[in-house]
């Protein structure tokens, strides 16, 4: 029994990935540019069909579109994920040294990105797992830039690591990715806004109360004035 | 200025042990794959790397890695995305060995070094990157209220790029999300060695829609399209 | 994401007293005419002109200055070229008398300010203007044995551009040398506004060949070919 | 008579401006990537015409061609002294911070530049006549990149002022282009380098001694051991 560990979690099943990324393409304002990172986040790229929303690929493209259909792929048309990608009439392609420019100098208005933890200050880690043991190296990619440059940064994870371990905490254990840059987490169970007064919670998935969030959290909550239940 | 070469293996005849050498590419798209090839039968050695990938999602470099031919690599993705992946992958052991160096950088500022190399500007400040190990041990500045890391230029001995269309002077066009970093490594590149698809005359492109002007490109090799299986990353 | 507007009026209703503005061209090519126009038929004053010439060789600014709507030039190559015809000249009279404060630099700092401010880096080292009057105040730093001058981003309010053609997300194709300050300008600008020659729906411009990607425009509006008379300069 | 003064200058009649763009076509090496200032330098292009040169316009242009023929101009295409030029097969149009890149980045073989003045250490003072009186600004244009960033400054420039002082100098009195960054004065009647050693006499016009040109040049000359007549 020594290897096993008690989680407490709700009774309520989670939301499923798309579902995350279902509140998050809600929160999207039309006439946005926005950059969709790997994971769940790019998730959100099946909820904004016929949405007045411009996806960037920071591979160096402009209104990105679905992904290409088996036989339609063209080889040199790929999202940063790797995936065979459609074009729409208005894309653009462009060299990466434009792509992190228009990222770096605040032309996102969102980007949704995966994370491995975030802290109650909004701090984000989301490139290193220490677990795989290779010190200070390992993948960043495009993810400091995005946290950094784009004027809103949501995050959309699962509420607890597959070790179920919570991975809201007053501060990030992991690598850093890049300071006090989230504005709201979207997780399985809930909406968390980042403020300056610390962590507020907006929503929470039916039949979970504010306590139960707040037990599942490893920072201090604020619960909103107009906390509600999450609608998708 | 005729700068076509008849074989990849003339035109990277030059590359010398210890070159610090740039390779386009993203994942599947845009990688110098028959330059990369050519490079993996010579003999040089004690190579340092400029990539996104290594080994994962491009498979040529990795031929490298296995040959005991790099020292060093600076990147900003080079392990595979899977940490059970990466145990078994070669490079990864080889960084785990400490027999291979590695580097890493955001892409911003990976590919923004490579342009001030091109540009002849040796430093610039960016946000990005604050408050985390990439600027550890560099000077930090405050513009406008924001902390800034100062990072340096990345120049290059050699840049191998890939192009969708080139002339005999050196010009290129790129096709789609192939772009990606071969006009800043053509920047970079002290000799830039451009594989193209299609080799013109000057003349057969159309001179308002050049991506990478011929100035920046000392050596073009006609390749034809690449038969591309989808990378694993 | 449609940014077309009917009119030059109605894209720059916005401008505000005191407002900086970069207007793209170098001599004759490239102006934004009929935006500069329009901008000098409003009340808008203690306006920062960022511009290569101001008054030779772009009339349209002159009219500006004359209007005494302008505070400040920041400049490359303001004055006119020749002495005598300078001390004629209404933006060089209103500089000697004080009316009007001025700021040069070498084209390629004064390029790379608009860039770095596109491209959310707020500074750069570059060894130009090392031991010139440029850059007295500012701080040298050695990079590789060589000086270098620290310059910082140029951030503008607005941007006055022209490009070839158009579509209605904003996304810009520029002709021949009227290219010029046009892209930097657009990614500089918190609001840029492109006059181009023939607007079309989106889609009517070739994906791969785009000079100036729409998210750095936010209005366009068409305006036809102009007719120009060769500046003088 | 006390508003004017005495000149000393060879019996000899200097080389026409044409003449020292001729002397400096026969300069460039084939190959050559090469930037041609406004006045003089502007001329050494008529030297040139079926040589493999290519010449950069830094408004935006590589393999700009010869001046457009009245009648054939194409308003959107000038080049950076605003005249009328054409294009040729290879040519390539650019925008102007790739146009500064190359400058700065060491890709122009040769940059030939005019002058006010050059010191005996390579200093240029080339954009600033304090006889103008605007003190600290002026017109600079691309001419202090050029001077900083091409691997090699050929100063194309008469040797006297038109007020009959020298232009080569111990040190210059005008405000710098740049510092130690020319390479070779070509005036019209000498052709001088610049070395780590001071200034060396190459060449002289016809009929002018080493010691006429020295006394015409307000910095020491060294006479170089294969000091000989210019050849055109």
């Amino acid at each position: 029994m020594s290897g096993l560990k008690k989680v407490i979690i709700p009774e309520m099943p989670p939301l499923e990935r798309e579902m995350i990324a279902l509140r998050i393409a809600n929160m999207l304002e039309e006439g946005s540019y926005v950059n969709l990172g790997i994971g769940i986040p790019t998730l959100v790229s099946n909820w904004i069909e016929g949405r007045d929303i411009i996806l960037q690929a920071e591979i160096g493209m402009l209104k990105s579109g679905p992904l290409a259909e088996e036989g339609q792929e063209e080889q040199d048309r790929i999202n940063a994920s790797c995936q065979f990608i459609c074009a729409m009439p208005g894309s653009s392609y462009f060299d990466i040294e434009t792509s992190f420019a228009m990222i770096r100098g605040g032309r996102m208005n969102v980007a949704v990105l995966g994370a491995l933890q975030v802290s109650a200050k909004g701090d984000l880690a989301g490139w290193n797992n220490p677990s795989r043991g290779l010190g200070k190296v390992g993948n960043i990619g495009g993810s400091m830039d995005l946290a950094v440059g784009a004027r809103k940064v949501i995050v959309a994870m699962e509420h607890f690591t597959p070790g179920g371990e919570p991975k809201i905490m007053s501060e990030c254990s992991y690598p850093l990715t890049a300071k006090a840059c989230v504005d709201v987490i979207v997780t399985n169970y809930a909406v968390i806004d980042v403020t300056p007064d610390g962590l507020v919670l907006k929503e929470a998935i039916p039949g979970v109360t504010a306590e139960d969030i707040q037990k599942m959290t490893a920072a201090p909550l604020k619960v909103a004035a107009d906390f509600k239940e999450m609608e998708l | 200025m005729d700068k076509a070469y008849a074989s990849v293996e003339e035109a990277i005849k030059d590359v010398f042990d210890g070159a610090v050498i740039a390779f386009a590419g993203f994942f599947s798209a845009g990688r110098p794959l028959e330059l990369t090839r050519a490079l993996a039968k010579t003999g040089v050695k004690g190579l340092t790397i400029v990539a996104q990938q290594v080994g994962t999602g491009n498979e040529e470099i990795l031929e490298l890695v296995v040959n005991g031919q790099v020292k060093k690599v600076i990147s900003n993705y080079p392990f595979p995305r899977s940490a059970t992946k990466g145990l078994e992958h070669p490079f990864e052991q080889a960084v785990r060995q400490g027999r291979i160096k590695v580097e890493v950088y955001p892409i911003g500022t990976f590919v923004e070094k490579l342009r001030c190399a091109g540009a002849g500007l040796p430093a610039f400040y960016t946000p990005t990157g604050v408050g985390t190990v990439v600027a550890e041990g560099k000077e930090i500045r405050v513009f406008n209220g924001i902390e800034n890391v100062l990072e340096t230029a990345l120049p290059v001995d050699f840049a191998f790029i890939h192009a969708w269309k080139g002339d005999r002077e050196g010009n290129l066009v790129y096709h789609c999300t192939a772009r990606n970093y071969n006009n800043a490594m053509a920047m970079a590149g002290k000799v830039t060695i451009a594989e193209v698809e299609t080799l013109v005359d000057a003349g057969g492109l159309d001179p308002d829609f050049i991506h990478t002007p011929g100035i920046f490109v000392k050596r073009v090799v006609e390749v034809g399209r690449p038969k591309l299986e989808k990378a694993s990353v």
